[in-house]
């Protein structure tokens, strides 16, 4: 029973991550890629967090009467990471808005198409 | 001290009890406008009892008058995002049905094949 | 009692998922995470104090503010997309 | 009986994970897809306040709640179509995922059980951040601590690539312009409530700035904050004219001016004959100067956020992009 609440976090952590992989595998849509990798990005987070935590222990804010602090160090990373996960969200949702002005789909097999046919004339987005 | 510890109690048990019903109201409830009434009304006054419940509890700090603050911004949001989002379904062509009840089901359905 | 009204509040958050995840309308989902968000709230209030998390009131207070701009946010979104949609 | 709150908050909580992530493999409506986002951010935040992560959750809540909600639903209203979004089942995709997972549940059987005092993790640098932090640096946030000083050189680089991220967004999108037909709705019930709100949104924004020496806080979620504030007007009243409360055309100046304080923070130590980055330089009192880095270096890193997050809400939020 302890083994299993004691790794009960880890579990639920990488079937989220494997969920978030398998949206970025199975749909097709850019949006949606972006999102599984959020998902992704997100799990990676707690299963940082979830080792920091120390049983009994409270926030690493010093404070009186408190012995036990749990592990400053995956919140600083963590932390840091978030900030820079949107920003490079950001970016690819960019890239998305790009993509969709020169082949007028976010569709990764519609793109795909456009780019194995040699008749596509990316300027006008037609095939000549 | 015993009477404001009841108060508290009294309150978190008030609390629970209407955001409970609201949670029931807006899973249960036939359609669209009678879900915002549902989910609005009891947030209104189960939101600002749970949380007098708790200032009971911790006394007059600092962190009290914060959550006053939060009780008023919920106080004013909860109604005002009510406001706008039954604004926004009027004007998206989304009618509240008065008469018959069967009718509003089924515009309901319309309405939810329009949005898919 | 403050440990029946976190199981309350759990349950509410419960249901509410339910009503975001049937729909039927867009309407309904966006009522029903606005109102997620606001249980949200409540919960950070109620197991704070209850579990001595620390500062859970300055959290508490950025979720309701963050609640109504993301709330907001939707919805001028719908305003604007729905014209295009009828060109397309 | 808080041990088994504990418990139930945090299996309903990573219940609730699960069931959001399976609605949105489901849908194929983008928009429910991104507002699922956002309650899975939400969620997660709650998650890490129970994991005694307070400062994480206030990242997380600013930013991935908040901001990457309003970025997203900017990037479908200029990509169009966000409605049956195709979905392909690959069976493939499928036996890789499972394997994977199988491969990383079978690796978990190392990991030390959670919450244990002698895992690995805890028995090294942690104890001497906090040790060092009571005796070097005596601030109560030993997040900010490390953040700022111990681990300065890093939160360096991460602050560089927010900013590099805000330029390649301006590249590739460019600040377009407003047309001021475009403005929303006239709605005097929201008019009137949000003008307080604002003004509230910017107060907590310096307080969190200010107050991440001794509780959660710090640039990165203050700076964020601060430019949901902008963000809720220019939803509210319209792009043009959060456009003349902030021009476009000062943010990559502010965002460039925050990682130069930052820097120049650096240059400053080195001219005291000190390591880059080592704020015992900086006054005679080697706390003190330790205080006034904390300071500059988090006025730098939330300047160089909240410009950088004001200018990607810009970029899309143009409207041009579709001519």
């Amino acid at each position: 029973m302890n083994e299993l609440l004691g790794h009960f976090n880890y579990w639920i952590v990488i079937f989220l991550m494997m969920m978030g992989l398998y949206i970025v595998i199975a749909s097709s849509n850019l949006i949606k890629k972006l999102i599984g990798l959020g998902v992704f990005q997100a799990s990676v987070f707690i299963l940082y967090i979830t080792f920091g935590k120390i049983k009994d222990g409270s926030p690493p804010i010093i404070t009186e009467n408190v012995e036990i602090y749990s592990n400053p160090l995956p919140h600083v990373l963590i932390l840091t990471a978030i900030v820079v996960g949107v920003a490079t969200t950001s970016v690819g949702l960019a890239l998305i808005v790009r993509i969709k002005e020169a082949y007028g789909s976010t569709d990764e097999d519609d793109i795909h198409d456009m780019d194995d046919n040699d008749d596509f004339d990316i300027k006008n987005r037609s095939i000549t | 001290m015993m009477i404001i510890s009841l108060l508290s109690d009294i309150c978190l048990l008030l609390g629970g009890i209407l955001t409970l019903t609201g949670a029931l109201g807006l899973l249960r409830l036939p359609s669209f406008y009678t879900r915002l009434h549902a989910a609005s009304v009891t947030e209104s006054l189960g939101a600002p009892l749970l949380i007098i419940g708790i200032i009971l509890d911790t006394g007059f700090t600092l962190d009290s008058a914060k959550l006053i603050i939060i009780i008023i911004i919920m106080v004013v949001s909860s109604p005002t995002i009510t406001h706008a989002l039954c604004r926004a379904a009027a004007h998206g062509g989304y009618t509240p049905d008065m008469q018959n009840k069967e009718k509003s089901q089924t515009q309901t359905d319309t309405c939810a094949k329009e949005s898919k | 009692m403050i440990a029946a009204a976190i199981v309350a509040l759990l349950i509410t958050l419960a249901l509410t998922l339910t009503r975001a995840f049937l729909g039927p309308s867009i309407y309904d989902q966006i009522l029903a995470v606005n109102s997620f968000g606001t249980k949200t709230v409540l919960l950070i209030v109620v197991a704070g104090h209850a579990l001595n998390w620390f500062s859970y009131v300055d959290i508490a207070l950025m979720y309701a503010l963050v609640n109504f701009v993301g709330t907001l946010a939707v919805m001028r979104f719908f305003e604007q997309y729905k014209p295009e949609g009828e060109q397309s | 009986m808080i041990e088994n709150l504990h418990l139930l908050i945090n299996v309903s909580l990573l219940a609730f994970l699960v069931l959001i992530v399976f609605a949105a493999i489901n849908t194929n409506n983008l928009f429910v897809a991104t507002m699922l986002f956002g309650i899975f951010s939400f969620v997660t935040a709650l998650l890490f306040l129970d994991l005694d992560a307070v400062d994480v959750a206030f990242t997380e809540a600013a930013v991935g709640a908040g901001f990457t909600t309003v970025l997203m639903l900017s990037a479908l209203r200029l990509t169009g179509a966000f409605e049956n979004v195709k979905h392909r089942h690959s069976v493939l995709g499928l036996l890789i995922v499972v394997l994977t997972g199988a491969a990383l549940i079978y690796g978990t059987a190392d990991f030390p059980s959670m919450g244990d005092a002698n895992a690995a993790v805890h028995l090294n640098l942690a104890p001497e951040f906090i040790q060092l932090t009571q005796e070097k640096i005596d601030i109560p946030n030993v997040v900010t601590a490390v953040l700022a000083s111990f681990r300065g050189y890093d939160t360096f680089g991460e602050t560089v690539v927010v900013f590099s991220a805000g330029v390649a967004v301006l590249l590739l999108l460019g600040m377009g312009h407003v047309e001021p037909k475009q403005e929303p709705e006239q709605n005097i019930v929201l008019w009137i409530v949000v003008k307080p709100f604002i003004a509230l949104i910017l107060i907590f924004g310096l307080y969190v700035q200010f107050h991440g020496d001794f509780g959660a806080g710090g640039g990165f979620q203050a700076g964020v904050i601060f430019a949901s504030g902008f963000i809720l007007y220019s939803l509210v009243f319209g792009e043009s004219y959060a456009r003349k409360v902030i021009p476009s055309s000062i943010l990559p100046r502010f965002a460039a001016l925050g990682v130069i304080i930052y820097g120049v923070t650096g240059l400053a130590s080195l001219l005291g004959d000190k390591p880059f980055l080592d704020y015992n330089a900086l006054s005679s009192n080697p706390v003190s100067g330790q205080h006034i880095g904390i300071l500059l270096v988090e006025a730098g890193v939330g300047l160089a956020v909240f410009a950088t997050v004001l200018l990607i809400f810009y970029s899309f939020s143009g409207v041009n992009h579709n001519e």
